[in-house]
């Protein structure tokens, strides 16, 4: 565990209490409604706020007890804020510059070209922040902090206002970053698909108060979090690549003894890899159906099921070997089909991703 | 040159050389305190805000005769000085140069104080999470973003030693090539009635510190406008 | 109204108290320097009389017509002293001056004021003024009173005032001086003049009278000055 | 149509061709890449930037040559600004009481309480806006636009730093906004969820040029156009309410004279509808199965096919009665199961929601 | 009370309202300046502002001199309105008000000028989708976010009016009663030798004047400070 924190903000009106320990690398996404504490969090761990508490990363002890306290600049911390904060009297280039010129040369892990060209930012190097638009500013903001070769990255929602397409191009660059350098991230999102894709782990605020955190998958799929009852609830499965060169564009893995193909991914044959399946996606059969476009039919067994988000859905929990899938039916389908625990079913999957 | 007399031309000179010395030296010293009342939280700092605004309800002359005190040879600078041999600063460039520091005080304080507290904030943080300490910080974003307190400081303090004379003439003593300024050979004229050439050091004077101010905010004009907020 | 040189206000203030005392008539008093004076009576100052510290400005107003030429008279002469604060640095025959051990010598600006003009003409008489401000030891006060201020604070350790500032009621007079012979220098003639735009003519006359008799030329005797 | 525009901005490195005519009611999504130029469009029209350009709404000229130009704060509109923008020396209450208390009484179309609850802004009126959160800025930025009761709402990603379940809370009360008051709304947003929930009128830009505009249905389903290519992609079809209150939660409707189930909405018998029906969560069969919890099987014809986002995918376009809905599926199933054009397919459709 | 004498207390009587009303006049005369400065883009703005300067930069009886004479009977403004029969302004109250508000023009337009710049930008823009018209936006976004500068052009523009002497004591003419001011009663009683009544007069005037801006800054204090950045 990397980073240890514990911290007791009291504000009034808002208090927050989080002790947390988080993985020396990967992804940690911080969730929560408005208002809940996740800004708080990261200023607190970057040294912004002080307020009682212990931190300490990787060993070095970064706040403890009132004497122990590593100012901000000292901290080998990226952070990329909500509101993108660009200097106004710097143009972009300048900007950018800004972290990267204080690094010294040999502890450069991310370069200047790379980050230059995974952001687009080539067209705007000359102009001053007002004269770029919402998005670009935090594109911006994003690559001054990553030039900072940070050892740990906090991000408060580094991509909210960034189109789906800018999007898909920073998410695998964030993705590379998190495995070949190893880097821990925290990352504040609102949006489920980014912290599927990307995090590791989860933590749950709810008011200042770490609600639940662990790994992504078993948070994911836990009875008495709200992610079940999302629009957008997932699983992630631990899967094996079999034939990652499969025909028409596919890749085939196992699961649990049983094949699964997903959308071609060069990942070599034997390795260990996660794949996300959203409830949504899966549909739920008596018999293998015959003649039908769904791609993967894998036999479960029934666990047991809950009321969905709305009154005509149910959340049906299945077992895939030792693994737990999610599958979001109605209620009607499950009355007609008599769905009852311990029962055999075939899941229909649609669309799964590696995540 | 406008029928300037040669005395009047050192006069201009001593002049130039008093305003921009006290300009500069003031502007490197106030900054620090400036910076520190933008900064602190502490409820006694009204008291020093309040003591920067005091050299000016004083007449100057009144002003001049308490530093004539003070740095002359009985007095605690001055006495200090003279012990150790280097001598006590009344009727010394030096001394002029303190007091025109002093008198411009506020001039320098408040606009900077201004400007340090509406250029702190967000992007300090920003700067902190980027590794630049306290200092690097200090000059890479609130100096650029403080442009134009900087520039009202230099402005007013620079124009007002131009033309201060009670009690630079108080502790200067007027002499010729050492503490005569142009300020005080134009109020002989006015005094002696000699309003010709009154007139025309006048004119000189305003004319070139205008050329000059102007070419200042000129200047300024070509920097980025940042409009924070 | 009374507008009066600075070096004369204090005896003026003394002055009118008693002739308010005696007459029941109100003075008010505004002082200056004299060169403002008479460039605010140029621009219709509302002063009745006019106590200036030289002859040149009387006489030019009534070159001009601002004031009646009759009633100019000299109403005190200065006496330049050459003082210090030292009980002991100035000697009776002013001797310092040439061979005194000091660094600084205060006079007034002999531009615009008598008393710093007769300063200057001593010495020159004594051969000194070329030596001393080459050497940048003469340091000029915009006024007696500043020339005052600067040596009684130590700056200068001695300097050109006039009596009329050191003396003290009972004669006495600090420190030590040395009162330069007349002949070095032109009288420091202060002169007054009653102004054309006096609101009552004769009640200027009467205090310009009252200033010219006896009461009040033993006040301004005693203040330090000579009176023709 | 309401607002009529046409503008040429000119940036040197950017430049903005729009001419474009919008309903008088109902929400416009102006969808694009970052940099395209949305904001630009926007503040164009607030009148905030004053390029060359002919403007009118409902009949009100706003802008016409050189000469006629309503200043911005003559223009009976809101703005919701891309960053929050509160008055930073206001409180809360106050920032929401600046536009309301410049609008007549009898104007007030939107009403205090109202927004206050629904937006819960509460807690925060006595609050300065550095001592609330960024999504709370947000909302009180939405608020007080709203509050001015505009005739014209411009709204610049007003929910890009909300949580999902503000988003749930927010979307109806806009929603509502754009039914009761037939208030025109232009909404910039990333998320097709967003725009599809609310839109009904779609404008593409790209890089300054307006790509495509229209109705939202058939831009989502236009071949040429990108949106048949993202995760996201949807079909929007027109149906009629049969039994608002059928069992199981679920209201039934018709659809080319099919049923349709969906979760049960409060609708009246007989009304025209619109139903969205995502690309992701149509299934293809070649008969109508059996024992599957897929609740509607539709019977479509097969009209074309192209590739889908991944090589592994195909976008089928289906025909049911005389509208079109997209399908998305693997093309090993296409394979398998001899797909053709011309074909009749059964449709298995997931989810489906009024719109 | 501290031994002044009833002149000095009608002398500051008089000082404390010189202040008052110039610092009052021309902070309101200023603010339209000051706020078109910040403003405009015309180019020659830059001479405007070198031109602001240009009162500090003359020695104070010198702007005295060229103020009494255009003030007076004789001059364009003084000679206009005697004309018409109000009467020339030299040594009136009037006058040293405008000479008093003349003077301190750079104190109260630059800095005006300085928060008026970093207080545009975006906010003003949102007052104005808020339906605020550009009078409504300055009075509700742009005068409360410049408060610290209104704040320094008070303060400097108050001080200085209660230490200016020499270009008061030029077009006032020194009136006891009504244009004697404490500057000058002090300078007199230096002139004078009369150092007790200097001291005790400078200490109420200095004392008075610290405990008022000291009040001024501790309420100061009390509202937000607002950093826009
Ligand atoms: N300076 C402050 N003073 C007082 N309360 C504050 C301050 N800053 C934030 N708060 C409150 O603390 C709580 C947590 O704020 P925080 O910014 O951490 O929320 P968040 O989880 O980041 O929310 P969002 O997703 O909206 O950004 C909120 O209720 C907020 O109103
Ligand atoms: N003041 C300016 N001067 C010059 N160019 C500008 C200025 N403001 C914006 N631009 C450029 O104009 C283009 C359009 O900007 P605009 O803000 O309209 O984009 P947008 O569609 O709102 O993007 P985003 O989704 O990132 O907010 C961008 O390329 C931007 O860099
Ligand atoms: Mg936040
Ligand atoms: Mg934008």
């Amino acid at each position: 565990m990397t980073l240890q924190l514990e911290f007791n903000v009291d504000r009034g009106d808002f208090a927050l209490d989080a002790k947390l320990s988080l993985p020396s690398s990967g992804v940690t996404a911080l969730f929560g409604r408005s208002g809940s504490g996740k800004t708080t969090l990261l200023r607190c761990i970057a040294g912004l706020e002080r307020y009682p508490g212990h931190l300490s990363f990787q060993g070095d002890i970064w706040q403890s007890g009132p004497g122990a306290f590593v100012p901000t600049h000292k901290r080998p911390l990226g952070y990329v804020f909500q509101e993108a904060s660009l200097f106004p009297h710097l143009r972009v280039a300048q900007n950018l510059e800004y972290g990267f010129k204080r690094i010294p040369r040999g502890q450069r892990r991310i370069q200047w070209d790379e980050v230059i060209q995974l952001l687009g930012l080539e067209p705007l190097l000359t102009r001053y922040p007002d004269e770029i638009s919402g998005g670009q500013r935090q594109r911006v903001s994003l690559g001054r902090a990553l030039l900072t070769s940070p050892r740990l990255l906090l991000m408060d929602e580094p991509l909210a206002s960034l189109d789906a397409a800018s999007k898909d191009e920073i998410l695998p660059f964030l993705e590379r970053l998190r495995d070949e350098l190893a880097l821990p991230i925290l990352y504040v999102s609102h949006s489920l698909e980014e912290v599927i894709r990307l995090a590791d782990h989860l933590v749950l605020l709810d008011d200042g108060k770490v609600v639940a955190q662990g790994n992504l998958q078993a948070l994911l799929t836990a009875r008495e979090l709200p992610f079940v009852q999302t629009e957008t609830s997932s699983t992630v499965l631990d899967a094996r690549v079999v034939d990652p060169e499969s025909e028409d564009g596919l890749t085939e893995l196992d699961v649990g003894g049983q094949p699964l193909l997903i959308t071609r991914h060069a990942v070599p044959a034997g390795l260990s890899v996660r794949v996300r399946i959203m409830a949504r996606d899966v549909g739920l059969a008596l018999a293998p159906p015959e003649g039908i476009s769904f791609l993967n039919c894998l036999r479960v067994t029934l666990l047991d099921s809950q009321p969905g988000i709305t009154p005509s859905q149910l959340l049906v929990r299945l077992k895939l070997g030792e693994q737990i899938m999610l599958s979001r039916i109605s209620r009607r389908s499950a009355n007609t089909m008599r769905l009852q625990p311990g029962q055999t079913l075939y899941a229909l999957i649609k669309g799964a991703a590696l995540s | 040159m406008f029928g300037l007399s040669d005395a009047d031309i050192t006069a201009l000179w001593i002049t130039v050389k008093l305003a921009s010395v006290s300009t500069v030296m003031l502007v490197i010293l106030a900054t620090p305190l400036a910076w520190w009342l933008a900064r602190t939280r502490w409820r006694g700092k009204v008291m020093i805000e309040a003591l920067v605004a005091m050299p000016l309800v004083m007449p100057p002359t009144v002003i001049g005769f308490y530093l004539l005190v003070l740095l002359g040879p009985r007095g605690w600078i001055g006495g200090f000085l003279e012990s150790i041999g280097v001598g006590h600063l009344a009727f010394s460039f030096t001394g002029i140069v303190i007091g025109s520091m002093l008198f411009s005080v506020p001039f320098v304080v408040q606009p900077l104080q201004n400007a340090f507290t509406s250029a702190g904030g967000r992007v300090l943080e920003v700067a902190a999470t980027l590794r630049a300490s306290p200092m690097d910080r200090f000059f890479t974003v609130i100096l650029p973003l403080s442009r134009r307190g900087f520039l009202t400081a230099g402005v007013l303090s620079f124009a007002h030693s131009l033309g201060e004379f009670g009690m630079i003439l108080m502790i200067g003593g007027n002499i010729p090539g050492r503490t005569q300024v142009a300020s005080i050979s134009i109020y002989n004229h006015v005094e002696t009635m000699n309003y010709s050439a009154a007139h025309s050091l006048s004119l000189v004077l305003v004319l070139s510190s205008f050329t000059l101010l102007m070419a200042i905010f000129a200047l300024n004009r070509r920097f980025k406008v940042v409009s924070v907020a | 109204r009374v507008a009066v040189a600075a070096n004369f206000l204090g005896s003026m203030e003394q002055l009118a108290a008693e002739f308010e005392e005696q007459t029941g008539h109100d003075v008010i008093i505004s002082s200056g320097s004299s060169g403002a004076f008479y460039a605010q009576i140029v621009n219709d100052a509302p002063f009745d009389v006019f106590f200036s510290a030289d002859t040149q400005r009387p006489e030019a107003l009534v070159n001009e017509g601002l004031a009646v030429d009759e009633s100019r008279f000299t109403y005190a002469i200065g006496v330049p002293v050459l003082w210090s604060t030292h009980e002991d640095l100035v000697d009776a025959q002013g001797e310092v001056l040439s061979n005194g051990d000091y660094r600084y010598l205060s006079v007034a600006d002999p531009q615009n004021a008598p008393y710093g003009l007769a300063a200057q003409q001593v010495l020159t008489e004594l051969g000194l003024w070329d030596e001393l401000t080459s050497q940048q030891r003469v340091v000029q006060a915009q006024t007696i009173g500043q020339a005052h201020s600067q040596i009684a604070s130590g700056a200068a350790e001695l300097g050109f005032v006039a009596l009329a500032q050191v003396i003290q009621e009972d004669g006495d007079i600090p420190g030590s001086h040395w009162i330069p012979p007349a002949e070095y220098h032109d009288p420091i003639v202060q002169q007054a003049v009653i102004l054309n735009t006096a609101q009552d003519q004769e009640l200027a006359e009467e205090f310009m009278a009252w200033i010219q008799g006896p009461r009040a030329t033993e006040v301004i005797e005693a203040a330090g000055y000579s009176v023709p």
